[in-house]
């Protein structure tokens, strides 16, 4: 319904300028991995398939549909008449040459793992594109609506850097990067579906929250997003600002390092999960944060309600009472924090209760890069550790974080456990999709009973923005398209 | 006095200061301080240093105690070489040479008592304990025509002849048996001036002293100083007794700063012997005669050669071609 | 000769701390147009104080607590900064003891010796230069143009103390205050800056304040001298009979102390003991407790001026007894 | 003169080449990898491999640095990890900023704290002298990041007199300086009650001395006693102490550029050093090493020229 | 009879040496603001002695449910921070860490820079190495040396302060090298060395003492810098590790609740003011004090 918003906002000047806290990487989808620079590759390619922000249910986008003739073979028709900002028509040469180059070794793309299991992609008309996998492949639908999977101009790489200069199919054409301080980008007058509405999009780099802040107050930005916590008291105290706050697919947990003592015990890692009061936490963060001890989210598939009824809710004196038991009184155990997102203030409400509890922990923080280092090598007993899901399937959680086979790579608590394993691997290597509903949450239930980890909160997507922007939706994974959006 | 072996002697002493400059600080030129001093100093004298400021007294008077390091000749004390020493050999001569300094203030550590300040230079070179250390002090104190209760005092608590005193104390407290004394009157104003040249006297007598008595004072090189040598551009102008140069001086420069001296007598002017100019700047030497810029009389050859250093009378030496 | 500086019983005190210390006290002399005073004492008499009070430059801390100070006509105690301003380096003018520190290290002599014909006479930058180069002329300085350009440590002592002179005489001062102008110079340079004072004296018919305590500078230039003691003036007259024929034993003992080039056995004459703090309570006459002479008087009393003859006066007890009836009190 | 600057330049390059090296080391020895960095948390062991291959990194150490050398001879300072631009363009897009912020800032620190230290030496002791002292003392300790927060809110949000943040408008327009305002007093403040402080005390030292009463016996009136006579003198210490600053100001830029949103090189250096950008941290560093030399070389030269008694020839 | 003039030598010297003491202090106490700033490090001194005493909460102790309580606030006098915890108990346990961490850094940095200056101010052959490491550590950004730090040491709230040390040292060496060019060529100086004193004994006891006023600034104005520099240090995890109360942590995380409790930076901030004030105006009393030379009649 962008037809009729346009008419409305004629006096009011098509912009919008978006307050990120950092630079983005690059702009190319295949050589990024963060979020701040697909927030802005967002904008200009498109992925085959798209998840709906409200109902995260995927559809075609790019793809005008798909079919799986066997279990191992994605038979994919795209949309036909489409063209790269540079021209290039859209094509299946297109999307194997991106998803190709995804996977080519020498590019080290970083997101390479989106497409490990497919074993190949074929050409088999202009506009169909047929996947092969080894093994059935489950979240195959979610790894192509992955933003890094968003296909790009291969005129424009062969011949550029699409780091610098993207050329995508999305409805905002790249105009200028200044590193460091703003990307611009402009309408898309040859869009494939109606123009945007926006005929300038600046992404504005301003790395202090509180200076976002002011500048959301004086007009300076329209948009910012991610809010913190500790800040959002000051933002909806603001005229003129609209806040969006709705459940994300983020998990933050307490993460125990298996291999290490007393971690080992089932009983001390009960013990600690009847100890944590996560709603005290929970209430700290003015809204940002949801309060449920399932591993897999409610807004993730894979999630089924009462999940979470197997954890170990807050019980202090049950919690005092194994302690005590296990003669881990008095026990000294040091908690490693990253000083990032909100993992501080976890870490010193989670003392003050461990404490409270009979044990005796220490802090430790680090900074990003060294923590990455210490955690991944598994120089540590229990940390915090967050997984932004940003296809939102339970198996891209459970097999990454707590799969054997990622032990040394993304498993940081070095959770082992072959019947878990089994159950994962049997979530992925389906692509019936209520098959791997069960398995998922099977899996689920399991972890949450072992407690390798204790969820701390599902995060929450929020953006504050000025009042006269209008049809701005945060999907749960914390994305958002400009596409819909406009000024009034 | 003749007879005996010098108690100091110098050969050919040169003491010359690069000037540093250009890229890489290469040494470019340098400042002759002190030019081919050959001198010898008999035990008991004073021998007094006299010389327009700047021509070099101070720095041949450190050069002799191994303050600075020289740059060719030597140095003989009691007829052996030290000019080539190590700090440490140096360390026993030390001993036995001492300096006072011109500024009384400007020697003394403003920060250290009197008492700390001797007590200091015992400790260097003395294994004594304590308690002979104080006793020490407090002779050196009473010595010097100082008093018990200066020991407590720092250098600004005291009056210029008081701090003088204190500098001489340091000076005598090893026991030396020679003392340059650089300047060690001038500060002073002449009613303090003369108390410090009786002490200076007294002392002499008492540990029999040799004194170097630099100065350009010229009155009180008169009063305290059995020879004199004077100086001019780094260079040895004339040597002879204080009776020899005082009524008897030959070379031009030593006329000229005679002449010059004010006399406390109202209404007799001496007709004064006018120099031209300024001194010539050491680093920018003059060829031959080094005096022969400013020289009343001076000639053509004393441009081109240096003038030979020449005994005119037993003990009296100059170096003037036109003598 | 008419009388161009009168200082009457002046007085200056020092703040410090709590305390006030007395570093002038009661202090009178005169100085007609082309006579110098020399001011001798010892370091710490107050030489420098007084010259400092009448050109109104005494250290904050100090300040003129008693007495007058003329000029011509004009009284200078209490006269407002800005009219000080006009007077300084016009109508009085001053030497300094230490050239080397007394000069700016960074402006070119040029600037500093234009700036009192700029500020008095009103020059402009070009006639004052001109004006410049004449006074570097006759204060003996060769090439004065190139001096003009060069800066304080470019030159050497001497000239340095020629530059200062001729700061001094830029506007034809009628009094010049010299203090210790020679001090810091060797003899040979000192002779030729006393001749140059002497000269531009005799030429400008300037007053001349001398301060100084080489007893031999003070024969050669001064025709009134003044001997100051701790503050007081111990004695005050002609330079002949002060030399001659002095009165006060502190007078006594400073010529006596002065080593005779001509006389290699002259016997050194020794004021023992040492000046007095500013702070130290000394009842009767601040000389006594060195004073060979010292009476009973003397230790009770301060003594008054005792006139000698005219102009001239010590003070001393020992004038009452030589002189007695004849001497006259002077207050 | 040509010679000081050509020995300095000599000079230089050596510090620049023991730089290099300790920040190398460093980077070297210091935790942390760029690969996790750039892979992100869910990384395999493979991935990184391919990127540590990609970058270089597998190679040892020393070769590394002799190739880092290598290049710089060449011109090639190397490649952003981060970005893959090359650190040349991603240093020189951001120096003006800074530079614009530095100088801007010493401008104004020089300003107060030397019309505000002096003002305290005349009138020792008086309340403006008290006053003056405080506020230099409470200068020195506000952070950063408050003072900034602090203006932000009263000048930019409430009174709407300065933007909040950004600094990419030419200098010489009006809203490019307003747009440096802010920022400029932000990271001056300190560097100001250093500077007053240090003015004030040379200043009453230089006002007791033999030439200023030279001055006045000249009849010199107070004004220029102070602007003319005893200023340049005073200044000499307090050149030192500002030629320092501004090497630590050019460090110290990253808070302010953080908190007003200024795209410089502090910020460029601290996101480097946070993800192991090794490049981009060696490029800075050298920048603000040679800056720093730079400065205090022109420290020197205008000692020179303010002080006739310095010659370096 | 000798052993009786050395006792009667020695009584009053110890007299006198112990009136000198007291007239170093009697000096100082005449400054008024330094006086002031004595009481106010005494009390600070109090504070971090006595301050299991002087607070009804532990400093740790956390009440989710009363956070951010302002000032003035009837059971928590300054207020409570966003964890609920004591702020004047956080203040009071802070006093501890940060004027250890403060003086023991200053202090740290003083002998670094002392020894660099004093070496290369004397020994001219020294000079320059001596000045191009300083220089080198002038250049050397200040958040890289201090990861190299937690790389070879650890963390921990000695290396912090050892970390932040380095940062004074070429400061402090410039000052005193400066101070020590111009000392050197005292007479003084040249008077210990015609009289044999070593070398290390003309430094130490000859012109170290004659260079302290310069750097008795520097080391003051430098307490600020400093106890504000460990809460830069703790974004790279060194420092002190929370919960301790340090106060430059609590400004740090007051940080993002400036508009809503804006007491939590502020009432640190003031803490470090003041303790900064306080050593500037006795640092100030005591260099004049200090100086036998200034006439401060008691
Ligand atoms: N350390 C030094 N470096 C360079 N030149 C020096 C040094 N010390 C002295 N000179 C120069 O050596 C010459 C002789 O100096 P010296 O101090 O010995 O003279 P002096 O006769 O003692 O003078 P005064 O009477 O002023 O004390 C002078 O030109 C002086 O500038
Ligand atoms: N600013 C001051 N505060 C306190 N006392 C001072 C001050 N200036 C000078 N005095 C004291 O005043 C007295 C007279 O000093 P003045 O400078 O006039 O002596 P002087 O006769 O000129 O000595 P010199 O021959 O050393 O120059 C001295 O005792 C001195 O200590
Ligand atoms: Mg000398
Ligand atoms: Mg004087």
């Amino acid at each position: 319904g962008n037809k009729s918003s346009k008419e409305i906002s004629k006096e009011k000047k098509q912009e919008i300028t978006y307050a990120s806290t950092s630079d983005a990487a690059g702009l190319s989808p295949i050589d990024t991995n963060d979020s701040i620079s697909s927030n802005v590759t967002m904008q200009v390619y498109e992925t085959l398939f798209i998840q709906d922000p409200e109902t995260m249910e995927i559809k075609p986008l790019l793809a005008e549909s798909y079919d799986n003739p066997d279990e191992n073979t994605w038979t994919i028709k795209l949309r036909e008449g489409i063209k790269f900002h540079d021209g290039t028509p859209f094509n299946a040469e297109a999307v194997k040459y991106t998803f190709d180059q995804l996977k080519d070794p020498d590019r080290a793309a970083p997101r390479a793992s989106l497409l490990e299991p497919v074993d190949s992609i074929e050409v088999k008309d202009e506009y169909i594109v047929e996947l092969k996998t080894k093994k059935p492949y489950g979240p195959m639908l979610a790894a192509l609506s992955h933003t890094n999977a968003a296909i790009v101009s291969p005129t424009a790489d062969k011949e550029d850097d699409i780091n610098k200069d993207p050329v995508g199919t999305g409805p905002f054409v790249f105009e200028e990067w200044e590193e460091g301080d703003h990307i611009t980008l402009r309408r898309n007058e040859d869009y494939w579906r109606d123009s945007a509405d926006l005929e300038t999009v600046t992404f504005k780099i301003v790395p202090e929250m509180s200076t976002a802040i002011s500048m959301l107050e004086t007009g300076e930005v329209q948009f910012i997003d991610n809010l913190p916590s500790d800040l959002l008291p000051r933002i909806e105290s603001l005229n003129d600002v609209k806040v969006q706050k709705s459940e994300g697919t983020r998990v933050s947990f307490l993460g125990f390092n298996m291999e290490e003592e007393p971690f080992t015990d089932l009983k001390f890692r009960q013990a600690v999960a009847y100890g944590i009061d996560q709603e005290a936490y929970v209430n700290q963060l003015n809204g940002l944060g949801i309060m449920n001890e399932s591993l897999i989210g409610p807004k993730v598939f894979g999630y089924k309600e009462g999940a979470e009824d197997v954890a170990y809710p807050f019980d202090k004196e049950k919690a005092k009472q194994i302690i005590e038991e296990n003669g881990y009184k008095g026990k000294k155990i040091t908690l490693l924090a990253a000083n990032r997102d909100n993992y501080k203030k976890m870490a010193e409400i989670v003392q003050s209760q461990l404490t409270d509890i009979g044990l005796d922990v220490k802090i430790e923080t680090m900074e990003w890069a060294t923590f990455l280092d210490t955690a991944r090598k598994g120089n540590f007993e229990m940390t915090f550790l967050g997984w932004a899901n940003s296809t939102a399937d339970g198996s891209e959680l459970l097999y990454p974080n707590l799969h054997s086979d990622t032990i040394d790579a993304s498993n940081y608590t070095r959770y082992s456990n072959p019947e878990f394993d089994k159950l994962v691997e049997e979530s992925r290597n389906n692509v019936d999709q209520d098959e791997r509903l069960e398995k998922l949450n099977e899996a689920n239930i399991m972890a949450i009973k072992d407690a390798p980890w204790i969820v701390m909160e599902h995060g929450t997507v929020s953006a504050a923005y000025s009042k006269s922007v209008d049809g701005l939706l945060i999907s749960p994974n914390g994305q958002w398209s400009l596409y819909n959006v406009s000024r009034k | 006095m003749k007879a005996q072996q010098p108690l100091l002697e110098t050969r050919g002493l040169k003491k010359y200061y690069p000037i540093k400059g250009g890229f890489l600080k290469r040494t470019k030129n340098h400042v002759k301080a002190v030019q081919n001093i050959s001198l010898k100093v008999y035990k008991g004298e004073t021998l007094g240093i006299v010389g327009e400021s700047g021509c070099g007294k101070s720095t041949f008077g450190r050069t002799i105690l191994g303050l600075e390091d020289l740059t060719d000749g030597s140095i003989l004390f009691r007829g052996e070489h030290i000019e080539h020493l190590s700090d440490r050999k140096l360390k026993k001569y030390k001993r036995d040479m001492q300096m006072i300094f011109q500024n009384p203030f400007a020697s003394l550590n403003p920060r250290q008592r009197i008492g700390s300040a001797l007590d200091e230079i015992l400790v260097i070179h003395m294994k004594q304990s304590k308690a002979e250390r104080d006793q020490s002090v407090k002779n050196l104190l009473l010595e010097v025509g100082l008093k018990e209760e200066h020991y407590h005092r720092y250098p600004h608590e005291l009056s210029g002849g008081q701090r003088q005193r204190v500098g001489i104390a340091r000076a005598i407290a090893l026991n030396p048996s020679l003392i340059v004394c650089d300047e060690a009157v001038s500060a002073l104003d002449v009613s303090v001036q003369a108390q410090v040249i009786k002490l200076l006297k007294e002392l002499q007598v008492a540990h029999d002293l040799t004194y170097i008595f630099i100065s350009h004072d010229l009155g009180v090189v008169r009063h305290l100083c059995d020879r004199v040598l004077v100086m001019y551009l780094g260079s040895m102008v004339e040597l002879g007794t204080s009776d020899q140069i005082y009524n008897n001086a030959l070379h031009p420069y030593t006329g000229s700063l005679l002449s010059a001296i004010p006399r406390p007598v109202p209404g007799r002017k001496k007709e004064r012997i006018k120099l031209q100019g300024d001194l010539p700047s050491a680093s920018n030497y003059p060829s031959g005669c080094p005096f022969h810029t400013r020289c009343p009389i001076a000639q053509e050859h004393c441009k081109m050669r240096v003038p030979e250093w020449r005994e005119v009378e037993p003990g009296h030496f100059v170096a003037c071609h036109e003598v | 000769m008419e009388g161009l500086l009168q200082v009457k019983n002046l007085e200056v005190q020092f703040k410090t701390g709590k305390k006030r210390l007395k570093a002038v006290r009661d202090i009178s002399f005169s100085v007609k147009r082309g006579e110098t005073l020399c001011i001798v004492g010892e370091s710490g008499s107050g030489k420098s104080i007084t010259s400092l009070s009448i050109l109104g430059l005494l250290p904050t801390n100090g300040e003129i607590t008693k007495g007058s100070i003329r000029l011509s006509k004009q009284e200078l105690v209490g006269l407002p900064e800005k009219e000080f301003q006009k007077i300084r380096g016009n109508e009085i003018s001053m030497i300094f003891q230490e050239p080397m520190t007394a000069l700016n290290p960074t402006f070119t002599i040029g600037f500093q010796l234009r700036e009192p014909l700029m500020i008095h006479r009103k020059l402009s930058e070009e006639t004052a230069n001109k004006e410049c180069i004449s006074l570097l002329k006759r204060v003996g300085i060769p090439d004065p143009a190139k001096k003009l350009k060069q800066f304080p440590h470019e030159l050497s002592g001497g000239m340095l103390q020629r530059v200062m002179i001729a700061i001094a005489l830029a506007c034809e001062p009628n009094l010049l205050l010299a203090d210790e102008p020679t001090t810091a110079l060797d003899v040979t340079i000192q002779a030729q800056i006393l001749d140059l004072i002497d000269d531009l004296k005799k030429q400008m018919g300037m007053g001349v304040v001398f301060v100084t305590h080489d007893m031999g500078v003070v024969a050669e230039i001064a025709d009134q001298v003044m001997v100051i003691y701790a503050g007081e003036i111990a004695e005050i007259g002609d330079v002949d009979s002060i030399f001659n024929n002095p009165q006060h034993p502190y007078t006594k003992g400073l010529l006596g102390a002065v080593p005779n080039v001509d006389e290699k056995e002259h016997e050194l004459n020794i004021i023992p003991g040492s000046m007095p703090n500013l702070d130290d309570q000394i009842s009767g006459c601040r000389f006594h407790p060195r004073c060979p002479y010292a009476m009973d008087v003397c230790r009770k009393k301060s003594p008054p001026a005792f006139r000698v003859s005219d102009g001239r006066q010590s003070k001393c007890w020992l004038q009452e007894v030589n002189v007695n009836e004849s001497a006259t009190t002077i207050t | 003169m040509i010679s000081l600057v050509a020995r300095r330049i000599l000079q230089l390059i050596l510090l620049l080449l023991g730089i290099s090296f300790i920040v190398f080391m460093s980077m070297y020895i210091a935790p942390g990898d760029p690969a996790t960095v750039i892979a992100g948390p869910t990384a395999s062991a493979s991935d990184l491999e391919a990127i540590r291959t990609n970058l270089g990194l597998d190679k040892p150490v020393l070769e590394q640095y002799f190739n880092y050398l290598g290049g710089i001879l060449h011109g090639d300072f190397g490649y952003s990890y981060q970005t893959g631009q090359t650190v040349t363009d991603a240093i020189l897009t951001r120096f003006p900023n800074t530079l614009k912020l530095a100088i801007a800032s010493m401008i104004v620190a020089t300003i107060i704290g030397i019309v505000a230290g002096i003002i305290s030496a005349i009138k020792q002791n008086s309340w403006i002298d008290v006053t003056s002292t405080t506020i230099a003392l409470f200068g020195v300790s506000i952070p950063n990041f408050w003072l900034g927060a602090m203006l932000i809110l009263i000048f930019s949000v409430n009174l709407q007199w300065f933007p909040v943040g950004g600094l990419n408008e030419s200098i010489f327009s009006i809203s490019g300086i307003k747009q440096l305002i802010l920022p400029a007093i932000t990271l001056g403040t300190a560097s100001a009650a250093l500077i007053a402080r240090m003015s004030r005390s040379s200043m009453l030292e230089i006002i007791q001395s033999d030439y200023i009463r030279t001055a006045k016996a000249k009849g010199v009136k107070q004004k220029s006693l102070i602007w003319v006579h005893a200023l340049r003198n005073a200044m000499i210490p307090v050149i030192t102490v500002i030629g320092i600053n501004f090497g630590s100001l050019l460090g110290g830029t990253i808070i302010t550029e953080q908190v007003f949103a200024i795209n410089g090189i502090g910020r460029l250096m601290i996101d480097a050093i946070a993800s192991r950008d090794f490049p981009i941290v060696q490029g800075t560093v050298l920048l603000v090493a040679a800056i720093f030399v730079t400065v205090n070389l022109i420290v020197d030269i205008i000692y020179a020229l303010i002080d006739p008694r310095i010659s370096y020839d | 009879m000798q052993d009786n003039a050395a006792l009667n030598w020695k009584k009053p010297k110890a007299k006198k040496k112990e009136k000198m003491l007291i007239q170093t202090i009697k000096r100082l106490l005449k400054n008024k603001l330094a006086v002031l700033g004595l009481v106010i490090i005494v009390l600070q001194v109090i504070l971090a002695v006595f301050a299991p005493v002087l607070v009804n909460y532990s400093p740790y102790e956390q009440n989710l449910s009363e956070t951010q309580l302002g000032i003035g606030s009837p059971e928590h006098l300054l207020g409570t921070d966003n964890y609920g915890r004591d702020i004047w108990s956080r203040l009071v346990y802070g006093t501890r860490i940060s004027l250890i961490v403060g003086i023991s850094s200053v202090g740290l940095g003083l002998i670094g820079g002392l020894t660099l200056g004093l070496l290369s101010g004397y020994y001219r052959k020294l000079d320059g190495v001596i000045m191009r490491i300083v220089d080198l550590l002038f250049a050397f950004p200040g958040i890289l040396l201090a990861m190299l730090i937690i790389a070879i040491l650890g963390t921990s709230i000695v290396n912090v302060a050892i970390a932040i040390s380095i940062w004074s040292i070429p400061g402090c060496a410039r000052i005193v090298r400066g101070s020590v060019l111009s000392i050197k060529k005292q007479e003084y100086i040249l008077a210990m060395k015609s009289i044999g004193a070593s070398n290390s004994r003309i430094i130490l006891k000859h012109i170290l003492p004659n260079c302290l006023a310069p750097i008795i600034v520097f080391a003051t104005m430098r307490m600020a810098t400093t106890i504000l520099s460990t809460s830069a240090l703790s974004f790279l995890g060194l420092g002190a590790q929370p919960p301790t109360p340090e106060w430059g942590a609590m400004i740090a995380d007051g940080q993002d609740f400036m508009w809503t409790a804006p007491h939590m930076s502020i009432v640190p901030g003031i803490a470090i003011m003041l303790v900064v004030f306080a050593f500037n105006v006795v640092g100030d009393g005591l260099r004049d004090a200090l100086d036998p030379n200034m006439n401060l009649d008691v």
